[in-house]
């Protein structure tokens, strides 16, 4: 009886210069000019090579891609709902480990990938994400974090950070702030729950190298593996779109993101700044922040101060008050 | 059986070919305010514009030992330009060329 | 069937996305004032707009009730205005034109600068070239306006100011007085206006 | 070689699932259709039946992973009843238009307020416009050879959709009966191996289920609407093909039973029809002129055999499992159906509506003679009272 196994290893690279040449996300998708979540895209892509089936929920990498009865994926690819990509990627694993072991389909397990935005992972798509990973599918759920729902025209999600102006929380004279609440950490959900998962990991489009190393290490390691990856939104978070590489390692400088790897148990950083910049100058390159104060700033740096104790720690945060909106 | 006509045919189920090196279909050259434009005297291969590119349309040919630019599909956001290590790159205006011309009859 | 003057803007998603809406939804509100039936709306299947994607706006005024409403585009565009004069470069901007019609595009360079990318420039009466950047400064972003929604910053605080200016100079559509009561930056409207480069082609 | 056994529906269901050795099973408990689940996690914890047994989080999720599944290229088997069917509702329609064909079964229950275990057809029928067949099993042997059935003409490239199989919770899928099962020869010769046409194949890069724009939705439309006039045909061949190979003898769509000489007949689907039956024999004692037709299928709805079959009579009683609140018949669901489908028929039969069942409540012979009485005061006066009778809550008028 055929048995549904990887033998593949994907190699880390040690540099640029090694990144793969290969294109497996390629030109003509109707994504913005200097969109985040699509370079990402085309690096896990690259990472992942021709042995690979995406899944994608809905969302700017669902919509913008796919516009119009064309898709940039050179490798198969599914539509999910927005809902249910940890379902659907269920499904198709499950379908190759029973084919290949029927001996209806020779060749290796693919990796399944899904690609799934913050809303599609941590909000409306938690619980599909979580029953994949309980159920132990050897799947890499990618969650690519633009911090709110752009493809509906930028509303709040459930990782859209303290003080994000969104079309659902615009600041105005009651709500000075804009969005009140602080955000999900999504790496911390799935450690903190899900036995069978043996890899997570954060990574940002600021560090490609690193962020290639990482999808292949989870593609590597048997069973559902999670990786939490920054893309900047020039539109949602009104930015030059230029600035999106730039934006992303502000945000690792400042500490609004950390590079890690949690595997088995044990936590390791990337890229760790010596001294971190103070959170202000990451908000200021950023027009969704443009409308808070020095007090709603202080807030936010307090929140930053805490979480970068130590992953996985529980970050007192200032309670919202209680008519807070999202 | 239903009269569809031939330039409105959908595949069936929607499914469609996975695209070969680029997606024809959906041509983002005409995308562009302003383009990158190479000094290979200055570059020094640092493959920053190559990696960070979303659109993939700067690619290292080996042979040459040159990066090489691709007009049909680059939208402009310039991300090239902000992260070339050595000045290389400069914003130009895109009137400013007779080239790169994406004529389409209709969007998408 | 009345007569319906149909004007296509063309812009970039996001960057200059309310700025080519706000020439739309100008024009029809001064025509409004004139007592005409109006329409302005983004194309729908251009949305949702992405950082630098081609998109249209459209006008249609008449002096009669127009009969087409849930038509997704304008058919045989009468007037063109181009927000980003280098769109001439990417698309067919003149498409489903009859022979008569105005350019209007926003750019610092002559009109033959601008023609020489046009292969079908013998549809056109005239081309209207303004510095609707160089005159108005900015672009607003702001999405509050987009997917249906209520604009919340105002019309005509950018570059379609001028642009409008150029539209009423080059095409006599709609009275410069009744945009001056709809339009944010009136002084930039009215140097539109003025500095507007108009070259008659037939 | 064939062997006659007592079987739930429930557990008939999960043999013809195993005889039509399907690859993978997605399950989440509710009541009355669970015992299927149960029976296949026995089958496959056994080692009788190799396929990847899946605990989903939720009806919805049984439904994503068919879909991938079947997008992949597995056969596959899901199921659920009640709320359960609702809830799982957005994913209907993405399945049938990726024209995958994903089977489900379901055991028919009320939806809530406040929960109820009884058998209403109501959780199938707000789902019957989603681009999936369905139809309903008045047996468990009905049952077992209506999931062979579906999956032949479900995974026909001429179809390729997804399938409701349906049976009233309780009353077929608790309550047992005899069922004959056949050799997996037979079943083998009948229902071939699945054949996905573009499966996600990383030898065959595809993309399924790109985004597209509304003069390319319309086509897409036009694609399940062919399908659909097409499929009618499929199953006439595909009946033609069971009853020989198992030797059984059934209608493709609408079977009769004393219609010969009937004045007046029962219209129903699902299990009811046999008390119905019995009803029918006694009244017939009575001297009543009386019979019953049975749908098979209610989507795809067979228009011309309705028409032609309910043409012959006076007045045609539907016996309803289920509701439309607000309807055009203030209330009765197959009763729209019926009536279009006579629309043009050169001879229109009285029609009227039955609300019997609700709540998964018992439909007794007496309800049928009280009905039967409704449908020969029809004919007497010319005409019917009413577009719906609640039964058991009103008199006739």
């Amino acid at each position: 009886m055929a048995v549904a196994v990887k033998t593949q290893t994907l190699s880390p690279i040690k540099k640029i210069r090694s990144v793969p040449t290969e294109e497996y996300y390629v030109p003509g998708h109707r994504t913005c000019a200097g969109c985040g979540p699509a370079l990402q895209y085309k690096l896990v892509a690259k990472a992942a090579g021709p042995n690979t089936i995406f899944i994608g929920p809905t969302g700017c990498m669902y919509v913008a891609n796919s516009s119009y009865l064309c898709t940039p994926y050179a490798v198969p690819w599914i539509h999910a709902q927005i809902t249910n990509g940890g379902a659907v990627a269920s499904g198709i694993e499950a379908a190759y480990q029973v084919l290949i072991r029927k001996g209806k389909w020779e060749g290796e397990l693919p990796n399944v990938i899904v690609m799934a935005g913050d809303g599609g992972s941590v909000d409306i798509g938690l619980q599909a994400m979580s029953a994949m990973m309980y159920r132990g599918h050897d799947a890499l759920f990618i969650c690519y974090d633009n911090e709110a729902y752009a493809n509906t025209g930028i509303q709040t999600s459930p990782t859209t950070p303290y003080g994000g102006n969104t079309t659902f929380t615009p600041p105005g004279p009651a709500i000075p702030e804009g969005k009140r609440l602080f955000p999900k950490d999504p790496p911390q959900l799935v450690i903190g729950g899900h036995p069978a998962v043996k890899y997570v990991a954060t990574a940002s489009v600021a560090y490609p190298v690193d962020l290639i190393n990482k999808v292949r290490k989870a593609l590597n390691v048997p069973g559902p593996t999670f990786l939490h990856i920054h893309a900047p939104c020039p539109k949602g978070w009104k930015f030059d779109e230029s600035k999106t590489v730039e934006v992303a390692k502000l945000a690792i400088q400042t500490g609004m993101w950390v590079l890690y790897e949690w595997e088995n148990g044990e936590f390791k950083y990337q890229h760790k700044p010596k001294e971190y910049k103070p959170v202000r100058e990451y908000l200021k390159v950023q027009n969704r922040f443009a409308h808070l104060t020095e007090a709603h700033i202080a807030k936010m740096q307090a929140f930053v101060d805490a979480k970068l104790k130590a992953p996985g720690i529980p970050v007192e945060i200032p309670v919202p008050p209680p008519r807070a909106t999202a | 059986m239903f009269d569809i006509p031939k330039e409105r045919e959908v595949p069936f189920a929607g499914v469609t070919p996975a695209p070969v090196g680029e997606q024809p279909m959906m041509i983002t050259g005409n995308w562009r305010t302003y383009r990158p434009v190479i000094d290979h005297e200055k570059c020094n291969l640092c493959m920053n514009c190559v990696i960070f590119c979303p659109d993939a349309c700067w690619q290292l040919n080996e042979a040459e030992e040159e990066v090489v630019w691709n007009s049909k599909y680059c939208k402009g956001c310039l991300i090239c330009v902000n992260e070339c290590t050595t000045a290389a790159l400069t914003k130009t205006y895109e009137l400013d060329f007779e080239d790169g011309v994406v004529r389409l009859e209709k969007l998408f | 069937m009345a007569h319906v003057h149909e004007i296509t803007v063309w812009t970039r998603g996001v960057v200059k996305d309310k700025e080519g809406r706000d020439v739309a939804n100008a024009l029809a509100k001064a025509a409004d004032k004139e007592g005409r039936f109006t329409q302005a709306f983004d194309n729908y299947v251009d949305l949702p707009d992405r950082v630098n994607v081609p998109v249209r706006k459209y006008a249609r005024i008449s002096d009669e009730e127009i009969e087409m409403r849930y038509d997704y585009e304008n058919e045989k565009p009468e007037v063109v205005v181009v927000v980003d004069a280098t769109m001439v470069k990417g698309m067919n901007i003149l498409r489903g034109m009859n022979k008569g019609g105005v350019l209007v595009v926003n750019t610092d360079r002559k009109p033959e600068d601008i023609l020489k990318f046009i292969p079908n420039k013998d549809l056109l009466k005239a081309i209207a070239c303004v510095d609707a950047d160089g005159i108005a400064g900015t672009a607003t972003v702001d999405f509050s306006g987009s997917e249906g929604g209520v604009d919340a910053v105002g019309l005509g605080a950018g570059i379609a100011a001028p642009l409008l200016g150029a539209v009423a100079r080059a095409t006599g559509l709609v009275k410069l007085e009744n945009l001056a009561a709809v339009v944010k930056n009136k002084e930039a409207l009215y140097r539109g206006h003025e500095q507007t480069v108009v070259q008659t082609i037939n | 070689m064939a062997k006659e056994v007592t079987l739930s529906g429930c557990a008939a269901a999960a043999q013809a699932v195993k005889m039509a050795k399907v690859d993978v099973i997605c399950s989440y408990p509710i009541r009355p259709y669970t015992a299927a689940m149960m029976e296949l996690a026995k089958m496959v914890a056994n080692g009788e039946l190799d396929a990847e047994f899946i605990h989903g989080e939720g009806e919805h999720a049984q439904l994503s992973v068919c879909y991938g599944a079947s997008a992949a290229g597995a056969r596959t088997f899901t199921g659920s009843s009640g709320v359960g069917v609702t809830y799982a509702f957005e994913t209907y329609s993405p399945i049938s238009g990726a024209r995958l064909p994903v089977q489900m079964m379901i055991a028919d229950r009320t939806l809530d307020p406040p929960g109820d275990f009884g058998s209403e057809h109501t959780d199938a029928m707000s789902c019957r416009d989603q681009g999936w067949l369905m139809g309903w099993a008045e047996t468990p042997q009905e049952a077992f050879d209506n999931h062979l059935i579906n999956y032949r003409v479900g995974e026909d490239p001429r179809v390729m959709l997804p399938q409701f199989v349906c049976q009233d919770g309780y009353f077929v899928s608790h309550l047992p009966g005899k069922v004959t099962l056949p050799d997996q020869s037979q079943v083998d010769e009948f229902l071939p191996p699945y054949k996905p046409p573009h499966a996600l194949d990383t030898k065959k890069p595809v993309s399924h289920g790109p985004q597209i724009r509304p003069d390319q939705g319309v086509i897409m439309d036009l694609q399940r609407a062919q399908a659909f006039l097409d499929v009618p045909k499929v199953i006439r061949g595909a009946i033609d093909d069971f009853n020989r190979i198992f030797g059984r003898r059934y209608s493709p769509f609408v079977e009769e039973y004393q219609t010969d000489d009937a004045d007046v007949v029962f219209f129903i689907q699902g299990a009811h029809a046999l008390t119905a039956r019995h009803a029918i024999k006694h009244l017939r004692g009575k001297g009543l002129k009386i019979g019953l037709v049975k749908l098979r299928f209610v989507r795809p709805f067979p228009t011309e055999e309705v028409a032609e079959a309910l043409s012959k009579f006076k007045a045609v009683g539907v016996v309803e499992t289920s509701t439309s609140y607000g309807g055009a018949m203030r209330g009765g669901n197959l009763l729209h159906e019926v009536r279009a489908a006579l629309y043009d028929a050169p001879k229109r039969p009285l029609t009227t509506s039955f609300m019997a069942g609700m709540g998964g409540e018992v439909i007794p012979l007496q309800e049928f003679y009280w009905m039967a009485e409704v449908l020969a005061k029809a004919v007497k006066d010319g005409r019917v009272g009413k577009y719906v009778y609640w039964v058991g809550f009103e008199q006739a008028a």
